[in-house]
């Protein structure tokens, strides 16, 4: 299954790795923040009509 | 006491300065050395250590006059002074919130900025360890040095030369340790030194400092 | 008797400005300091307040007991409201701020940062402050300056409520505030230009 | 004047997010899908350059997030550049959304140029010109973050970022097209090319083109959701400083 | 007509402060904003002056003619009065200091380094610096803050000087400034919170 | 307009900041240098040039906050804005007088300084060219970034970040011309890239530093 990747094996190895953690990253947390704010924009919103 | 450094990590924090800007600055000028020296990676790696020292040291420098004059400027500093608090434990505060908001995250970017100086990986160990040591110095001479300077206005120049001379010593030594270290030669002596100026700059200077800070204030 | 002046003479940049001044302060006694610009008040404040040592005389009294409001307020433009006051309850180990709050109408401003409030709210938070510290012997530089007329009487109301439990005030004021005080006036202690402040005369 | 809907509608936040709900899925989908199968025929089933070795894989990564981290500064000095003409809130919000974005895919190229590199060229780093003016556009893409982070007011930030994206695009050009005005430095030139002789192998260019593709329609998903996060935020902030003047 | 509001809404931090505002100020006339902290008389002095736009509606009148004191008075402590002064004389392209400097009995202070004033005293500067602008607008915000009564007297005689001289003046302040004035409270204009500053309601 | 600028001059002088400072840390900077990468001639020779440059550019960059800071907050800024001077003119006058104030003053100590890190005296002639070339973009470029921090409290790091990756270039074909002029290599190109790079900046930064301080302004 995996490929032969020969001597180079360590870098080509960690360029895919650190690549995809950063993607995981950039992905994780912006919806880790769309999920806060719309958390707290939809309480916002519930407690104004609650108010009146 | 505790309060006044929640407060100061806060306002770090919320000026999303602190942490940010100080490591910025740091990366930059180790990015700047190769343009202005010439990048051949020998040479490079030879002043490695140096370099990373001086662009941690300013960066703290730039950081320094934060300390005090704001405080002083918006009134707060008279009233501090007018309040239950000893002006040492201030002055202390106010170093150790400087070095956990500045200092500190110049220590951990270090590794990765001595990659890009061609420095071997070997010598990482010692320039952590090197500015784990030294930086907390800096911190407390550079409080010395923002509360001589905190009536001027824009005072920072100021403070950069009064601070540059006092922190000859822990450049010297810091630098000794990590380019010894980075050798493999031996680092007893300089690790000492480097040691025993962090502890007797943090026993004596606070002393100082508030009684400057008292002048100050008049 | 919270504070007493005997003889006390003040300087500024160098130069004596007030000299000769005696009063006392006791519990429960508002003193109002007033004299035209430049005479001297702020200075004298300073001098009371410990941060700048007198030029002579004697200030008896303790330090511990005061509170300073200078001109400026030392709020912290990214804190708000609320993280400003509970700052400075902390600092001076009290820890109810609704007093305060309820004192000086800040309560819709609590979550606003300090730094977007307009001059008179600023100042107001200012004033509050004062009451979060707990002490006796309040000390304040021109206080309603930027108040409007509501404010200003909200002010006048927590002085008279802090005389009224055996605290005392000494403000420097131009205008009037509205409540009785006793009133010194600083011009006739000015200064005479008599002696170099350090150097003797004729020393060449 | 014409019944045509004009496409400054979708500067309406209201259409934005109405619009940008729908597509978004189906992008972040047509994304991954994209992505796992580019990186796998690239990782799997691609043979070995016969000097590069192995190490050729790296193109998958690094060209895709090289070419994004600097389409992202320019959409984002078109976005700048709306905002300061049209003054559309959803057009400045879109420049803000893309940055972090942005750094992520330099912070990509950077790491995997370096690691490319060594073997490559024996070192991690050449300051050779393309890779200088790359890395001060990544010191720019830190301060266009910094300085919307620094900014109280959302307009005024929008409006300096705006300034600052401006001349900053002076080295996303550069970065580009540094290896045009100098002849010089270790870097790749222009592989993908249209003329057919300076292209790299068709072996390799296929499934390139496939981690493009890919990265293009995650760069697009990412900044739809950070934008509309960034829209959310800003009405929060609206909401709360309302709430404040009452 | 010096000045002509039509229609105009002001904001500050996004927000729309006031609305609605029609008034118009012509040359000899003196209009004296009022209203409580915060209703956002500083705002509209500024929007006026040309350092921030309209929200909303119209202002007639050629900024070429506004001269604006903020509460902050531009002085450069190391600079004495006498070089403060003339620089924005020479800024505002007239030479002529001396009446400015009696205006405000500055005579004596010539020399001092304006960082070395007392707090009323760096203000009669900072109202001095208008006299030498040669402007005909004066917008001015809090402009006796700190003074003593005989400068309160002074300022307002200055001011009906200006008037006299088909000058018009636009104020803001919360005390009485012993001239005869039109006033404009400002708190009825106050902006309904009926809309959010950009984006429409119940987005989400 | 020549009053703006007699008044910054003068207050520079009078606030003994201005020339003293900026070269004292310049001095300094470049005094720690072989502090931090240890003595050895030849190494030091060898990095001369860029390390001057790097000072220069350093000295430069710690004043550039007092460009605008102090007019903002003392409140000149905005009655400045509403005189009849024209805001880019005002901003040209700034950073003319931040070149005479801070930058000049550098580009006369350079000589000296080079003595001390043991560079040919052949290559002062080129040390001064280049630094007298390059420095008015510096003072430019910063001026640009005042502009757009003076509204923030302290924005000393943040302008420091921005204004760094806008002085590279400056700083490459500064330090470059300067490392060939020393050598005797062939400096053509790169004196032609740094006059280029002085003008186009001083033509065109002026228009956008004034719509960033209007922005400020608000
Ligand atoms: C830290 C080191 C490196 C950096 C910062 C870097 C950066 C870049 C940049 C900015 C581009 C241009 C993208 C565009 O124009 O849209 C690029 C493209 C490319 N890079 Fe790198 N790179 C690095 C190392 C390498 C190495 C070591 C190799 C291979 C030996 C390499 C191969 C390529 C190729 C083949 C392209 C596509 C060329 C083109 O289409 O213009 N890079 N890289
Ligand atoms: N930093 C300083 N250096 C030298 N002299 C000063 C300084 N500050 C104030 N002075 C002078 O000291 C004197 C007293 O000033 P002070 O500020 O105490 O007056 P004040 O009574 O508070 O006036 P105001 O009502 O205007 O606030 C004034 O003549 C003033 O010019
Ligand atoms: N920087 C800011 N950001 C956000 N809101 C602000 C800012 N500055 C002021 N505000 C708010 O705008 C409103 C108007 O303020 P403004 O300073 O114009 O009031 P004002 O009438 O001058 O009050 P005062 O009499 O206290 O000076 C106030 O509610 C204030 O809290
Ligand atoms: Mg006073
Ligand atoms: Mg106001």
């Amino acid at each position: 299954m995996m490929p032969d990747l020969g001597k180079y094996a360590t870098s080509v190895l960690s360029a895919y790795g650190a690549s995809i953690a950063i993607l995981v990253v950039l992905i994780w947390a912006s919806l880790a923040r769309s999920a806060r704010v719309r958390k707290s924009l939809e309480a916002f919103e519930a407690k104004r009509k609650g108010n009146g | 006491m505790i309060a006044l450094l929640l407060r100061d990590l806060k306002i770090a924090v919320r000026a999303g300065g602190g942490f940010g800007l100080g490591l910025a600055f740091f990366l930059i000028v180790v990015v700047l050395v190769p343009f202005s020296v010439g990048p051949q990676s020998s040479l490079l790696a030879s002043i490695a250590p140096g370099i990373l020292w001086l662009g941690a040291l300013l960066a703290c420098l730039l950081s320094l006059d934060r300390i005090f004059a704001l405080d002083f400027e918006d009134g707060s500093l008279d009233l501090l002074a007018t309040s239950p608090l000893p002006l040492e434990g201030i002055v202390s505060v106010k170093a150790a919130a400087h070095w956990l908001t500045s200092a500190l995250p110049l220590v951990i970017a270090a590794p990765f900025l001595a990659l890009m100086l061609n420095l071997p990986a070997a010598g990482y160990f010692w320039i952590v360890l090197s500015l784990l040591l030294g930086t907390p110095a800096l911190s407390v001479i550079g409080t010395f040095g923002a509360a001589l300077t905190v009536g001027l206005k824009r005072g920072g120049l100021l403070l950069s030369i009064l601070v540059l001379p006092l922190y000859v010593p822990t450049l010297i030594f810091g630098a000794e340790l990590a380019r010894r270290g980075v050798n493999g030669m031996d680092t007893q002596t300089p690790l000492l030194m480097l040691a025993g100026i962090t502890f007797a700059t943090i026993a004596l200077l606070p002393f100082a400092s508030a009684a400057v800070i008292r002048i100050n204030l008049r | 008797m919270v504070l007493k002046v005997k003889d006390l003479a003040v300087s500024r940049g160098g130069l004596t400005v007030l000299e000769g001044l005696n009063f006392t302060l006791s519990p429960g006694q508002a003193l109002v300091l007033r004299g035209p610009n430049g005479s001297g008040k702020t200075t004298l404040l300073r001098t009371l307040a410990g941060l700048q040592p007198p030029a002579a005389g004697d200030i008896v009294g303790d330090p511990e007991t005061i509170a300073y409001a200078a001109h400026a307020d030392g709020l912290k433009p990214t804190l708000s409201v609320r993280e400003n006051l509970a700052f400075w309850a902390q600092v001076f180990g009290t820890s109810d701020l609704s007093p305060a709050i309820d004192a000086f109408n800040l309560g819709t401003l609590l979550d606003r940062a300090a730094g977007a409030l307009s001059a008179g709210q600023k100042r107001r938070l200012g004033l509050a402050r004062l009451k979060v510290t707990g002490r006796q012997v309040w000390m304040l530089d021109e206080p309603t300056v930027s108040l409007d007329t509501s404010s200003v009487e909200q002010f006048a109301h927590t002085i008279r409520d802090h005389l009224k439990n055996q605290g005392s005030a000494l403000l420097a004021t131009h205008i009037d505030l509205g409540f009785e005080a006793t009133v010194l006036d600083v011009s006739p202690y000015k200064a005479k230009l008599r002696d170099l402040p350090v150097l003797e005369e004729g020393l060449l | 004047m014409s019944e045509r809907r004009s496409l400054w509608e979708y500067a309406n936040p209201r259409k934005f997010m109405g619009l940008s709900g729908t597509i978004l899925p189906w992008i972040t989908i047509a994304g991954g899908v994209l992505l796992v199968v580019g990186l796998i025929w690239g990782f799997f089933f691609t043979p070995d350059d016969y000097r590069q070795g192995s190490t050729v894989k790296i193109i998958y990564l690094h060209v895709p997030s090289a070419l994004m981290a600097i389409n992202a500064w320019f959409m984002m000095l078109v976005a700048s550049l709306i905002w300061l003409i049209r003054r559309h809130h959803v057009s400045a919000l879109a420049a803000r959304a893309a940055a972090p974005v942005g750094v992520a895919m330099t912070i990509i190229a950077l790491v995997t140029g370096a690691i490319w590199g060594q073997p490559m060229w024996g070192t991690w780093w050449v300051w050779d010109p393309r890779l200088t003016s790359f890395l001060i556009l990544f010191l720019f893409y830190l301060g266009y973050v910094a300085l919307w982070a620094a900014v109280e007011n959302d307009d005024t930030a929008a409006d300096l970022t705006s300034v600052t994206c401006i001349v900053g695009s002076v080295f996303a050009v550069l970065s580009r097209y540094a290896v045009n005005f100098w002849n010089q430095g270790l870097h790749q030139g222009a592989s993908l090319s249209l003329d057919p002789e300076e292209n790299v192998a068709d072996i390799f260019y296929y499934p390139l083109l496939v981690t493009i593709a890919a990265f293009v329609l995650i760069f697009v998903a990412l900044v739809l959701l950070r934008t509309r996060t960034e829209i959310r935020a800003r009405q929060l902030r609206a909401y709360m400083a309302r709430e404040r003047m009452q």
